[in-house]
């Protein structure tokens, strides 16, 4: 197999693929290494960056995957056989990004930053698939514990959680300022 | 309430005369910013104030989110109070450290509060960004002609799909009755004609039959004390062929 | 809007349709008669029709797709082998074994029943063919029934709906372990 034909044979890969498809798992496959297959990868995108295409491969949650170009989404819009979801509302954003920043984390941890109730948006973000169940806190209750899925990497076209975005010292896994295991 | 005129359309009015809060913390940091106060010196009693106000012309669609703003609107009046107490004496130290300071614990939450909603903000931006790609959808392989779902891709079992069920319906016999839905009235004696009944029709019944159908925990368990009732009596037997086989139920064949 | 924009705009359209979607639709669409985009896609399907390339763009019954180039099938198949969707969500889960028990069934019987919103597995399921549309309910709103398709006989290798294990046994044996027969 030659260069260019290796580099169809991915281009074939990650166009039929449903799920971002990783180097690793295309190395395997194509039975090259790892860095030949990011070289290629490196090509196709690159190729695909034209100003005159309308589709792209980008990087998202650990893998390679096409979608279209964002400056063509109001003809995207009105295709019928595009499924579309409704926006995130600002209360299951708020959740979301506490979750994201601070998993594993209990549903009453959430409730004590956003001082409400929070039942309803953690049920839209599981049924979403944007978070899941992680495990189990230690102590009274045994309490569930909530993490981002890959499937919310997908949705914010994040390669991984480094990717968030920052916000003053908010950053990953930092500590709390009050202990929000009293009450 | 204030009352607009009706010149838009229902949805525009409730967007331009209520602004929406997403809880307590987002209306007491709307307080703040629009009367640009230093968080950490809240002026406690206009901004308790001003929070009561805007309680009561909030309308609360859920009855959840309305005590999450009372239990603020105590906390605040419950600040206020402490902040009102002549301060004791002893303080002399200089650093009358802001641990001390009834608004420390509030002013710490609103802070935190204040950065999760930058951070759902800029979540939003990029949403809204990446909403504007759209992935293939459909079959994976179209040209392979393989339908999605006959792939064998998916770790999950046929096993999977009936624990789910189950785990449901385990979970939804003490809703329903919580919801108060009509439930059977079944006393055991009744319960125990149906058994007799159903046997005078069949020579045998399956165990499982005797539940079908019913939704409450008490009608279950009724069922199930009419059939020990019976077999009390020496009216009923039942067999199963393996352990953790179906059960079956039968006529007492023996003496009397 | 310039050829060359006009021909990424179609190339991003026909990518992201979930079926072959046909000349018409993509006129309407891009506001240009059917004439010129006819000759839009001559040019991207003789574009992709280059050796060097891993998709391409066909002519089916309707419309077009995309498609992967047959000669790459081999790569295609060991793909196809790798785990690639994301196993089900606990909620699509959920909602896939009430439609399946349960069928034919409303949304909002679904939702009555789990408590929560499930729009999106009900979109998943249905993009994973495993639930389709069966009919309408008479009465209000005439909301859609659904039910389970051959592909989810197929998905948990079953002969028909019949080989359903019963759940009520399961459940009454795991709840009352009583032996009967002792006395």
């Amino acid at each position: 197999m030659n260069w260019s034909q290796a580099k169809a044979v991915l281009e074939a890969l990650v166009f039929a693929s449903s799920e971002p498809v990783s180097v690793k798992e295309l190395g395997m496959i194509v039975e090259l290494n790892e860095e030949t297959v990011g070289r290629l990868l490196d090509e196709l995108v690159h190729e695909y960056n034209d100003r005159g295409r309308g589709i792209q491969i980008t990087e998202v949650a650990g893998g390679y995957q096409f979608v279209t170009k964002p400056e063509h989404a109001e003809y995207l819009e009105k295709l019928k056989k595009v499924p579309r979801q409704a926006p995130l509302s600002q209360a299951a954003l708020e959740t979301l990004a506490i979750i994201a920043y601070r998993q594993p984390i209990t549903r009453a941890e959430i409730e004590t930053i956003r001082g409400v109730r929070v039942d309803s948006s953690i049920s839209t973000l599981l049924e979403r698939g944007l978070i899941e169940e992680i495990g189990r806190k230690e102590g009274p209750g045994r309490p569930i514990l909530y993490g981002s899925t890959k499937g919310f990497l997908k949705y914010f076209g994040l390669k991984d959680l480094d990717e968030l975005p920052i916000v003053d010292d908010w950053i990953l896994n930092q500590q709390l300022p009050i202990d929000l295991t009293a009450d | 309430m204030q009352k607009v005129e009706p010149t838009m359309g229902e949805h525009d009015q409730y967007q331009v005369n209520l602004p929406v809060f997403n809880g307590p913390l987002d209306l007491l940091l709307h307080l703040i910013e629009r009367a640009e106060i230093d968080i950490y010196n809240i002026p406690i009693v206009e901004v308790t104030d001003q929070f009561l106000a805007y309680l009561q012309t909030m309308e609360f669609l859920d009855l959840h989110m309305a005590a999450d703003f009372l239990l603020m609107a105590a906390t605040l009046m419950q600040i206020k109070a402490r902040m009102l107490l002549p301060r004791p004496v002893v303080e002399t130290e200089v650093e009358a450290d802001e641990e001390d300071d009834p608004r420390f614990e509030l002013v710490e939450r609103l802070l935190e509060y204040k950065k999760v909603k930058e951070v759902a903000n800029k979540l939003q931006d990029r949403e809204q960004e990446f909403s504007k790609s759209f992935p293939r959808v459909g079959g994976a392989f179209p040209d392979l002609e393989v339908a999605a779902a006959a792939e064998p891709v998916n770790r999950v079992t046929l096993w999977d799909l009936v624990q789910a069920f189950s785990a449901l319906l385990e979970s939804l016999i003490p809703r329903v009755e919580l919801d108060g839905m009509p439930e059977e009235q079944y006393s055991i004696q009744d319960k125990m004609d149906e058994i007799i009944d159903g046997l005078a029709q069949a020579p045998k019944v399956k165990f499982s039959t005797l539940f079908a159908g019913l939704s409450s925990r008490k009608a279950v368990v009724t069922s199930f004390l009419a059939l020990l009732e019976l077999i009390r009596m020496h009216k009923v037997v039942v067999e199963q062929d393996r352990t953790f086989g179906e059960i079956v139920i039968a006529r007492w064949e023996g003496k009397t």
